[in-house]
Formats: structure tokens, C-alpha cells, sequence
């Protein structure tokens, strides 16, 4: 296997964060000890801080959809990692707006308790703080354990929406409200032919027989709960677009991201979202706004997550309005 | 001071709450608990008041210290500084404080009784002091929060790294549990003399563990 | 080793870039037979056609560079194989200005010829045309063959900065010498610690000893002229910054790409580009434009690339221009 | 017709031709000639003059056939076309056509003679057509352009796909120089009755080479 490009001996981590913020200076500052990334513009109009963050190692999620009309900032943990508190508390603080911040959280216990914990503080400060849960993986949904879903790659059309919704000054029961709706519209699968590398043995992070792939992976390179044989890619694409619209609502349009987890070429991913378009078309359901690439990977890990949400009505001229970050411009 | 007391506690059961996390965890809870209170006590001022060691040490705790622990007992700690702030340095505030604080605790980190974590030692303990009257008669709390503790032994864990391990934590008492069951031992530590827990005082060191303390490492 | 997701029974390159166009239906027109992607707008002053292309398998080049502000159109081959002629003397003919086409031909011998071919169609219809030959790749530089040195990512750069000075109303002439300038101003290098996987087989391209890398390589997944013992990466870094830096005219700004050569990942490459940057600056030298991303892979091979260019006094202006293309905008 | 002509050629040296190619390239050389002269033929009227066959042979070999050879072998037919349509159809026409033709595949392919390409056949047999006088004695300019061709098995490639292989394709001729020798048989055989190169004409035929005709192969 090959080692990934990372000098263990240096917080790469940092250092990653420090040439992303040299790449899009003219977008975001990085705010040292404790790290986050905030937006350098904001909309005048909005009124609430959106405040996003979780493990590295799914980038360009979230840093990468810092700027107007999206986040306004961003905490990122160490590599599958949550951030702690204080990066979380000092961001919030720093970007709360006049009715004060809303926290995207995806479903991952280390997630809740430092974006609840920062809440805790905030609150103890005065500052007005709501959260928005996304919890979109379907395949975490039979779980025996209380956790629930997961919250994966349907974080970036939450943070999307609210942040068009933000910029036209919605109050913050406004945005918790409608970053739960979003989030209950909102379904994922993600499928895997290879573990990723893992950056500190440099090995992949687990076995998989030739021919198999894993079905129901999360972005943590944990493997799913089932292997299962190869399917041709029109039948595998089928397959998953129809257990994400079996746990939708009906709805003749979509908003639909296909994800990269890493190592997967775009011209996979682009066959994969044009057999998601036909799939969906011949359910009478079509492509109304969509995101294709390596959006929130596991590291390098091969393979693909399928999010579809159903939206509102009024939901398309939310996921159109302008957004300038660096992995989305609109 | 309240905040030394807890430090030569966690500097003596140092190595024993390092085994108990070990057994159903990641080892770190030891360092967590030692490491902060050593940072907190090296920043208090030496006439620091009560209210002043609640508010140092909750920042502290929230702000440095590692592990899943670490800010959820500096949520407690700033609630109870809250408390007195508001309240006088009485009993009552300090009971109020810790109320406040363990719901904090369990908003949060959304454990409830029998989930075998600090939440066992806390709600319980609450209990007791409803009943105990005022002023508190700390030293029958201390040895009936240590009792809540050393209960977690026969729970299997649900929240947390020690749920990985399921009933193979069976055995060993929950590391946040016997920790907190330390605090109150340091309060109580300010009114009488107390002995100290027997199976946390163990005479040998063993390594620290080598996780750095200052990193939250729950999977996200 | 894994698969990719492909179906081989279909003609997988044609339905990506129909998976491209739906996605980016705001940007690109796709023609079909000749198959070439299109922008959908061009600035009103623009005089000549910015035509480029090549083999697919580097995804988002040239595709996703195509609309306002860059090129005009993009004419994709199979993969690593050159475009038919057809599709470039279509292509030309479709975006031709009044003052005709320019070609953005990166140098290798299939692209030189097809893209002659076309122009030689395009003067026998009485469309000028000319040609800018970007040849950035310092590893292939001291070969015996006449082949000269391999064209790659810095072929973005070129793209860009022809791009806003086609929207200044520059003349074909003027534009064919700014051409030459940027790339004779442009020098890349990258090395490889994987093979690409095989879209016809499935197996890695070629085998690589644990603890070394291939240093030199391009992005047809051929292997370099040189296997290395893995150096740390800073020091790795900083021997590619200097080889690259010594093939250039001096100067106290750069232009900087840091290309992921497909499956490396987000934190790898920022890394990359934060050490390139440390380095440049040691030599007084600050980063004044950049661009740190998967831009000009090799499927999915494991690696990066370093391009640097040594602006002239108004390029940064261009390079700052406005942009609105799937994969870059400003 | 000359097109038909030179597509009898080119179904009679199928075989050979596929070959050589083998030899020093990928073997698609005879696919590409006679699949291309079959598009020509039934796209071309009855009663087509010179020059429209030279315009429909050019396009159609410029847009539909691939390989290296494909769109090379159009740019001259292109080239003819454009001069015949100029100045008649005329053996200077033809000459200058020619030239013209040779002159863009030199240009696009940048190959020199010695290079082991068609141009082999092409520069030399224009010398050749160049002091022929006019009316040109096709025929015997034909047999000048075979030997032209066959004098390519004593060069070692430098451009295009046989440049892989080296020295070991010396010793077999190289296919897009025959083929071109093919073109000036057609010519030639307008007007006299010309025997066919015989290691051309080979009486079985091997299987067509897989790779599809239509798609451009080369590194890019
Ligand atoms: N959700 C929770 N709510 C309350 N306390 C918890 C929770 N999860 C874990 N704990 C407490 O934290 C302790 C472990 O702390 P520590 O070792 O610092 O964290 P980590 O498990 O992250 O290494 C456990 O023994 C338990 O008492
Ligand atoms: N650069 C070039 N200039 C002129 N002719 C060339 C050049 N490269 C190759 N050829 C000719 O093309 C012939 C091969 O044609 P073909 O088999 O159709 O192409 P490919 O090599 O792409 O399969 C060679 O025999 C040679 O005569
Ligand atoms: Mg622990
Ligand atoms: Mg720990
Ligand atoms: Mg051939
Ligand atoms: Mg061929």
C-alpha cells in the first residue's frame, strides 16, 4: 500500500488548514488557537451565525463551504475526530449575529457532546443558540443502538438551504425549523470497493475480498454492515436510489449530491449521477438542483454516497441563491 | 483550598482511575482529571474564594482538558460557579450549582441513570443531598457518592467509548463515576478528615498514557 | 485491487460527460457526434475561441474549465487518447470569433497531430487559427527524443490567463504570444506512490516497491524515468519546488498549482501546497495566485503535482479576472 | 472511378497491409485505408468527376477513419480536391494538389523524410512528378512511388506508434508508405494497365484488427 503524503511527524492537520486558508484568502480567515475557519463576507441581512464542524478528513466538508451564503464558520477535529468545544464556543461567539447562532451538527456522539457542550456555554453567555441534527444514513437506520443515523453527506445541502435562508434574515426558530425539515427530506447510501489508507500506519483501514463491495459504509472508513457482490454499476445505482426515495416523501423534484469518498475518479461519479438521473426520471422524479464530486470523503477511501433530498417549494430558489466558498459557488 | 484538596486526590488515584478506564476504556481519564486540576490550581490566585476556584476551574476544564470527561465536568464546575455568584457561597447555591450542572451534564451528553458514567455518581448524590438538610453534612454525602460509584461495577455500559466493550466492563467501577465521587470527597475534605477511598490509593504509577489530553477523540 | 466503478459495457466517457452537462447545465452545452462541451455564454468583447482538449481520465481538465471567462469549448478523446480531429475542427467551427480560434494544445504527439489536423480544416474554410504548445513538464525535459517535454497541469494556467485577455478583445495574435509567454513561464513535476487503476482491467498500471515513489511522472499513468526512496515531505517538497524554480526566469511572484493526481486527498494536497509555499518564500518568492486541488489527474493515481509560473507585471490581473466554469470560478 | 480503384487495391492488400502494420505499429493500417475507401465509394454518386471525389475521399477520411493514417491521408485528398476545384482537373492541378497535401501532413505530423512514414513515398515521388513533365507518365511514377515505399524497410521509425519498436521493425516496409504507393497505382491505373505489387497481393485473410476504426488511439 502507499503511505499517504503526510509528514507524521508535523500536525498535518494545522498545516492542511493553514495552506487552505493561503489558497482562499480572498474567502476566509483562519483563526488560531483554538483553530476554526471563518467567512471573511457575510449577507448584511443576516441575523444568525451558521456554525458547522466535525472530524477532518472529509474535505472539502466543512471548511470548504465557508463564505457568503453559506457557513460562517467552520471547526474541524483532528482526522475522524470531533473538534472540541472551545474551537466550537470561540467561532460561535465570534461569528453569533444579533438573534445568534445556529450549530449543523451530523449525528455522531463525539459531535453532539462538544456542539452541545459549546451550546451549554454559549447559553451561560447570552448568546441564543439553536441546533439542526442531520441524520440522513439510511443504512444506519435498523440499528439496534439509540444513536440512530448517521449524518453524512446531506450536511451540505442543510448548510446550502439555511445559508440562503440566513441571508434573507430568517430568525433563528426559523432556520432551527427549517434545517429540520431539510434534514427529514434528506436521505443517503454509500457504497465502498476499498478501505482507505490510514494516516498514521499507512495501511487501508480494512480487508475487502476481490469482487465484494461494502454496502452501507459511513465516512469514518468503518466498514458497513453488509458485503456484498459486485453489482454492475446500472443495477447498483438502482438499487441505492431506491432505498434513499423508500425513506423520502414523494415529490416529483430532487436535489441530488453524488459524493466521492475519496479515490473515486469524476468520471465515475458522473456515470453514477446519470444513472441517478435516469433512475429517478423513471420514477417521474427529476434532477432540480444537483452537486457531483468529492464533496465528503472518508481520506481516499473508493467509493460513493448517493444523497437525495425532496425539496419544498420554495427550497430550489434557496439551493440557486449565490454562494461564494471555495468547493461551492453559486 | 477546594481545588488543591481535588488535586492530591487525582495525584493519588491517578494511577488507579488510569486502570478503571483502561479496563472500559482508553486509559486517559486518569490524565485528564490530574492534568486539569494541576493547570487549574497553578492558575488560581492562593486567596481565590470559592465562587473564583468554581470559575477558573470550569473554564479550565471546558477549555484544556481532553477526553469526553473533561468538558462535561467543567460544565459542572461553571454552573456551580454560576450558582454561587448569583446565591453567596452557601450550601444551598452549591446544591443548586450541582443541580444545574448535571443537567447541563445530561442535556449534553444525554446519559441517563444506569448508563454507567459520571451521570451515576451525580444524580444520585442529589438524591441524598435533597434529604440531607442545611448546612449539608458533607462527609455522609462523600461516602454515599462514593457508594453511587462503586455501584457502576455491576452496569454495562451504553454511552461512550466503554460501550465498545459491552459487559466486559462488568466488574471494574465506570472512571467519570469514581472521579466525581473524588469531588465530592474534596468537599468534603474542607469541613472533616476523611479517609481516603481504599481502592484508589495505590502506591505504584504506572505509565501515563500516551494519548495527548488536550484532544477530543470521539469519533465525528 | 479495486475495480472502478464503470460499467464496461457502455461507453463510459460519453455518459459522464453527459452526467457533466446535466449537473452543469447552467454553464456548458454538450454537442453530440462529434461530442464536445460548449459554454453557454462568453463575454461580449471576446474576439477569438479558446478551443482545448485532450485525453479523458484528467477530470476537471479541460471540461470543467469550460465557460465564461476561460474556454469556449473542450474536446474530450477516451481515455488517455487523443480527441478525433473532427471534434476539434467542430468545436472550432461552433465558438470561432470574428477574429477566429486559438488551440490550447498540451504536448503530446496525439494532440499535436489531431489538433493540426483540425487547424489545417479550419484555414482550408478560412478561419484563422493558431496554436499555443504548453510543454510544462520538467521530468521529461533532458529526453533524447525529439518529443520535447510533456504538456500538464500548467496548462490551466494558460487557460486562465488567455481566457480573461480573450475577454479583453486580444486579437488571435496577441493572444497566440501571451500563449508562449505563460508557458514558457510555466514549469511542473510529480511524482506518484501509486499507479492508477486500469478502467479496462482493473489492476494497478504498474507495480511500486513499498517506501519509494515515482518521481517524474505525467498523467497517463505511464511510469517516471526515476523510482526514489520516499524522502520525508517537506524534504520531497522542497527538492520538487527547487528543481521546478531552476527551469524558471527569476522573478519575486508566482502563480502555484498543487494538482492531486486523483487519489490523493484534500489534506495531502493543502499540506503540499503549504510546504511549496514556505519554500518560495525562503527564496523570496510569495505566492501570488494559486489553485490546490485534483485539476489535472491520472484517474486515480496516487500523487501531486507542483506547476509554478513566473508572472509578468499584469498577469496576476488576468489570472484575478472573472471566471465562471464547473471547476474554477473568480 | 479512382476511388473504386484504389479501394480494389486496398481490399487486395487488406491482408498485407494489416501485416506490416503488425509488425512495426498495431496492425490497424489496413482496416483504416479500406474501411475508409469503403465509406468513400458508396458515399460518392455514379457519376462523380475527379474533383468531388477528391472533396467526398478528403471528408471522409478527415471525419470518419482513424488512426494516425486516417485523417493524414484525408488532409492530401483535401488538399487535391482544393486544386483540382481551383485550376481544373489537371495533371498540374494534380501535382500542385499534391504538394499542397504533402506540405500540411508535414506540417501536422512533423515528420521528415528518413522518418519511416508515408512521407517517404510522398517527397520523393513529387521530386519525381516535378521533372516528369505534363502530361505525367503515371505509370511510370507509380512504380518510383512503390520503390519509394518498399525503401522504408531499411529506416528505423522515429515518428507515430513504430517508434515503440525501434530497430525491429527494419526489414518490413512501413504501411502508410505503401499505402500511399497504392494511391499512385490508382492514379496510374486510369490510364494503363498496371500489375499489382505483388507482396501486396496476398491471397488469405487474416482477421481484422479489434480496435475500432473510428476512434483516434494515440497518447493524449
Ligand atoms: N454521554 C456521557 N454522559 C456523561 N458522562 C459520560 C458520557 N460519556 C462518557 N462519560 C464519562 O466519561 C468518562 C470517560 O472520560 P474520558 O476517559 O475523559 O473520555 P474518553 O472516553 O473520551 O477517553 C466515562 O467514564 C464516563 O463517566
Ligand atoms: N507523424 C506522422 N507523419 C506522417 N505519417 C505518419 C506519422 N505518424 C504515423 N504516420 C503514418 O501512419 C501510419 C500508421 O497509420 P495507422 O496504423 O492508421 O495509425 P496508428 O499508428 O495510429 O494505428 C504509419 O505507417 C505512417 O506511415
Ligand atoms: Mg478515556
Ligand atoms: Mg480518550
Ligand atoms: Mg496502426
Ligand atoms: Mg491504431
Amino acid at each position: 500500500m502507499a503511505e499517504p503524503f503526510l509528514d507524521s511527524s508535523s500536525d498535518y492537520v494545522d498545516r492542511a488548514l493553514a495552506g487552505f486558508a493561503l489558497d482562499h484568502r480572498d474567502i476566509v480567515d483562519l483563526h488560531d488557537n483554538p483553530a476554526f475557519v471563518r467567512a471573511k463576507a457575510t449577507a448584511p441581512g443576516r441575523r444568525v451565525g451558521l456554525v458547522s464542524g466535525g472530524g477532518s478528513g472529509h474535505e472539502p466538508m466543512h471548511a470548504g463551504f465557508v463564505g457568503a451564503g453559506m457557513l460562517d464558520a467552520a471547526v474541524p477535529g483532528k482526522v475522524f475526530a470531533s473538534p472540541h468545544n472551545r474551537q466550537i464556543y470561540e467561532a460561535s461567539r465570534a461569528v453569533a449575529g444579533p438573534d445568534g447562532v445556529l450549530h449543523i451538527v451530523k449525528n455522531y456522539t463525539g459531535d453532539r457532546i462538544n456542539f452541545g457542550i459549546a451550546a451549554e456555554r454559549l447559553a451561560h453567555d447570552g448568546i441564543p443558540v439553536a441546533r439542526v441534527l442531520v441524520d440522513d444514513d439510511v443504512a444506519t437506520e435498523s440499528e439496534k443502538t439509540a444513536t440512530g443515523r448517521r449524518g453524512t453527506a446531506a450536511t451540505i445541502v442543510v448548510e446550502k438551504l439555511l445559508g440562503a435562508a440566513a441571508d434573507r434574515g430568517d430568525d433563528l426558530d426559523s432556520l432551527a425549523k427549517l434545517g429540520s425539515l431539510v434534514a427529514s427530506a434528506s436521505r443517503s447510501v454509500a457504497v465502498a470497493s476499498l478501505a482507505h489508507t490510514s494516516p498514521v500506519t499507512g495501511e487501508l483501514a480494512f480487508p475487502l475480498p476481490e469482487g465484494e463491495i461494502e454496502y452501507g459504509v459511513g465516512i469514518h472508513g468503518e466498514r458497513a454492515a453488509q458485503s456484498i457482490a459486485r453489482p454492475p454499476l446500472p443495477a447498483l445505482v438502482s438499487r441505492m436510489t431506491t432505498e434513499v426515495l423508500g425513506k423520502l416523501p414523494a415529490g416529483d423534484r430532487a436535489i441530488v449530491l453524488v459524493n466521492g469518498l475519496g479515490g473515486t475518479t469524476s468520471i465515475e461519479l458522473y456515470n453514477v449521477f446519470a444513472l441517478v438521473a435516469e433512475a429517478l426520471h423513471g420514477r417521474g422524479v427529476e434532477v432540480a438542483g444537483s452537486l457531483v464530486g468529492t464533496l465528503s470523503p472518508a481520506l481516499d477511501m473508493k467509493g460513493f454516497s448517493i444523497t437525495v433530498t425532496i425539496p419544498a417549494d420554495d427550497w430550489i430558489g434557496l439551493w440557486d441563491a449565490p454562494a461564494r466558498t471555495a468547493a461551492l459557488r453559486k | 483550598m477546594l481545588m488543591s484538596t481535588y488535586l492530591e486526590a487525582a495525584e493519588t488515584a491517578h494511577a488507579a482511575l488510569t486502570r478503571i478506564d483502561q479496563a472500559a476504556g482508553d486509559g486517559d481519564f486518569g490524565d485528564n482529571l490530574r492534568g486539569g486540576l494541576r493547570g487549574v490550581v497553578a492558575a488560581l490566585p492562593a486567596d481565590a474564594g470559592l465562587t473564583t476556584e468554581f470559575t477558573v476551574a470550569g473554564t479550565y476544564f471546558l477549555d484544556e482538558v481532553g477526553g469526553t470527561s473533561g468538558p462535561l465536568i467543567g460544565l459542572l464546575l461553571q454552573n456551580v460557579a454560576v450558582s454561587l455568584g448569583r446565591d453567596g457561597e452557601t450550601d444551598a447555591a452549591l446544591v443548586a450549582g450541582l443541580e444545574a450542572g448535571t443537567a447541563a451534564i445530561q442535556r449534553v451528553g444525554e446519559a441517563v441513570v444506569g448508563d454507567r458514567t459520571m451521570v451515576d455518581t451525580l444524580a444520585p448524590t442529589l438524591d441524598d443531598l435533597r434529604t440531607s438538610g442545611d448546612p449539608v453534612d458533607w462527609a455522609a454525602i462523600a461516602g454515599r457518592a462514593l457508594e453511587h460509584a462503586r455501584a457502576t461495577a455491576s452496569l454495562s455500559p451504553r454511552m461512550g467509548r466503554a460501550s465498545y466493550v459491552g459487559d466486559r466492563a462488568l466488574g471494574v467501577p465506570d472512571a467519570g463515576a469514581m472521579g466525581i465521587a473524588l469531588l465530592f470527597w474534596a468537599l468534603a475534605s474542607r469541613s472533616s478528615s476523611l479517609a481516603f477511598p481504599s481502592e484508589l490509593a495505590s502506591p505504584s504509577e504506572p505509565a501515563s498514557s500516551s494519548e495527548p489530553a488536550s484532544s477530543s477523540e470521539l469519533e465525528a
